[in-house]
């Protein structure tokens, strides 16, 4: 289905990812999941602290460094080098996967492949996959975080719905997802299944609808 | 901007409810958050389950006071000896008591933190401490299973501190703090010293701030030395 | 007097076995023992099992190499992918493949270190990397149990050391440099810089020496950066 | 029983504390149990290195402090003053039993009231007590160490056998205890029970039996 004979606008990654960062309350300690959720961090609003979580045991992530302050030996989840915040704290992997399982994190931003209307999601691996299947923290991340929300393009690169009834892919979490965002709008999920709650200028909600497989309904 | 510091035992003490359990840090009389316990006393609550170390030393302060005021029902602890208030109240039956094991109580308090429900030990298996636990063999040899211990509240005795809530100890005074503070749902802690954010190097922070949601700038000095 | 610090890498690796459980710290670039890694291959042991985050990065340093020479039989980790020597093996069916949830590996070898044979955890609760393992409704909520994971070896990288190993680590060097060291029955460590015993501050210590039996002085710099 | 009568002296608390003292490898990890087991660190030959542990999360514990150099913020698990020794570390509570129940510490000296022949230990609630029971670290340092030995005096003052049959006491761990140091003897538990492997002078194998409950075997 293409998009380009409507009159809206699907946000582009950077758009995405500040969608997600508007929602963050000041205070809260976030970990930000490998590939586009990572942008969020670069979208925060300057008046809130937020705490950015890498598994590898840093808390108190910053921006990616200047060629003048890069330290290979500072590194986030997805390997890349970061710098550390005033306040960071460093610890090893048992008591950083502490921090997560143990329910400390208010918020989890990871990315999908599907989520489902009943909160389960699958981003570790496709059946179309033949190389060897990698899990990393996705699956520590997906139950252990307070809240749950996925960064997703709406539909995949062929149209296929990724908010389906019920997930094709192998799961990473059940009933673990509580929000979604992707590049058509932002929708929650409920006891009632999904709910819209914001979509982008000019995109209608009949037009959501036919781009997502389950039913979803419209927030008051 | 996120700043845990509060500036009254008050504010502290805020939504600590009757029949809360209660971590209580501390060993010896080293690492003791006895300004937190004395504003606890305060604050009211009572029909506590306290959970520590010990049952407190002399009934004049910290836990063995909180005892002695009748505000604790039911004592967590390895150790009760040395209480004369617990001790009191326990042989006339108006305090309930559950023994464990000093590492199993560290260890149950650590899972808790960590998103352990439940876990397997050997200490105490075969003795009257495992009555009515879930029994197994591994590997040839004797385990039971222990259950996480979460707190309602920690209180937590710390050296410094800034308002993000990263805190470190000194020497001995580290014992059950970092432990209680990670397995507390609303960790208090009394600092003896406030650093700027920044300040205290990110390798040496015992208990990063994700754990602490409150602290209090307690400058009291040394602990009593015990004999 | 206890002296770890051993002067050559043979010294090192003595006593290594065919189809040992190895354990590799190291996450991304950094923290990662090569020199070590090196010195097993220099040894010859082979039909190991590797544990490690990643199955290895080049195919010409690391455990990438060691995997590349086909000495690992079985790699327990949490992220294969980016490995073209364990790519290529696990294609043709010459690599075993354990795929354990990166929160659920760090505990697995704490819970080794600390003498905790299996524990439950959310984490796969659900999932196909539960299958075959015990499921439990606790507190309304579905856990799997895990078990201890054990080294014979544990491969260590550390920023500093002293002659009782003492260990601090650099930056996110820490990883699951402390976690393994923990974990193995036998661990060696590589360490950029040797410190003069009481040099290291008593509260800065990562790994107390009582986890660690070989150090070896690898003064070798930076990690490479990745982009 | 009185001892008066006959040929031999039993040993102080210090000569048992250095006796066992003399057994202790260079390089080994020790947690020494509260009471008697604390006097074996001052008898530590001085070309060993043997590292103290305290369950309160002091590894390398050194003598009681000199006036000068008191530090009430280093306690040990007795709740004494003590000090660091240099090469010492500091751990939580957590870490601290870590190393005693991952079986990281060659040994534990602990004091009892009772061993039985096959190993069973009784150390920390005994029926005449109507004070709250007090377990403290002892179950896990006797399930955690390498090495379990128990230092006691041979029989209780009314003259009663601490080396038992079976543990009339309730139980600390069972078929742990490896070594037993009395004021008379060093007795090993072995998979055919107690096996005299030293006595104070004077004494003499029937002697010994008779002030212990359980079968003697002499060591060969």
């Amino acid at each position: 289905m293409a998009d380009t004979a409507t009159s809206f606008k699907p946000l582009s990654r950077n758009g995405m990812a500040a969608r997600v960062a508007i929602d963050i309350p000041d205070g809260w300690y976030v970990n930000l999941g490998i590939g586009v959720p990572t942008l969020v961090a670069d979208h925060v609003p300057a008046d809130r602290e937020v705490v950015v979580h890498s598994e590898n045991g840093l808390l108190g992530m910053g921006p990616a460094p200047t060629p003048d302050n890069a330290d290979p030996w500072i590194i986030n989840a997805g390997k890349q080098m970061v710098t550390m915040r005033t306040g960071a704290s460093l610890v090893h992997h048992a008591d950083s996967f502490a921090m997560i399982r143990g329910g400390h994190l208010d918020l989890c931003v990871l990315g999908a492949y599907e989520v489902a209307e009943n909160g389960d999601i699958a981003n570790w691996a496709t059946s179309e996959n033949d190389s060897a299947p990698a899990v990393g923290g996705a699956m520590d991340l997906a139950v252990g975080a307070k809240n749950l929300w996925v960064m997703m393009e709406h539909v995949t690169k062929d149209g296929r719905p990724r908010l389906v009834e019920r997930c094709s892919y192998p799961l990473t979490a059940k009933a673990a997802v509580k929000r979604v965002y992707t590049n058509l709008a932002v929708i929650d999920i409920t006891p009632f299944g999904f709910v819209v709650r914001d979509m982008v200028a000019g995109l209608t909600f009949d037009e959501l609808q036919a781009r997502t497989d389950a039913k979803l309904a419209q927030s008051n | 901007m996120i700043n845990k510091t509060v500036q009254t035992m008050a504010e502290a003490m805020n939504g600590i409810s009757d029949g809360a359990v209660v971590l209580v840090g501390g060993f010896g009389l080293v690492g003791q958050p006895n300004a937190l316990i004395d504003g606890l006393i305060e604050q009211g609550a009572g029909n506590l389950t306290a959970v520590a170390n010990n049952a407190g030393n002399s009934p004049d302060s910290g836990l063995g006071r909180l005892i002695a005021l009748g505000r604790v029902a039911k004592m967590i602890c390895s150790f009760p000896r040395g209480s004369p208030a617990f001790e009191e109240r326990y042989r006339a039956g108006t305090i309930a008591l559950e023994i464990v094991p000093q590492g199993t109580l560290a260890e149950r308090m650590r899972a808790a933190g960590a998103g352990v429900p439940a876990f397997f030990t050997a200490t105490a298996a075969g003795t009257k401490l495992a009555a009515g636990k879930e029994q197994r063999e591994i590997d040839g040899r004797t385990y039971i299973l222990e259950s996480a211990l979460h707190g309602d509240v920690a209180l937590v005795e710390a050296w410094r501190a800034d308002r993000w809530g990263n805190l470190t100890y000194r020497s001995t005074g580290r014992n059950f703090n970092p432990v209680m503070a990670m397995a507390g749902k609303l960790t208090i802690v009394q600092s003896q010293h406030m650093a700027e954010l920044g300040e205290i190097d990110p390798e040496v922070i015992v208990t990063p701030g994700l754990f602490v949601d409150r602290v209090i700038h307690v400058p009291y000095g040394d602990p009593p030395r015990e004999p």
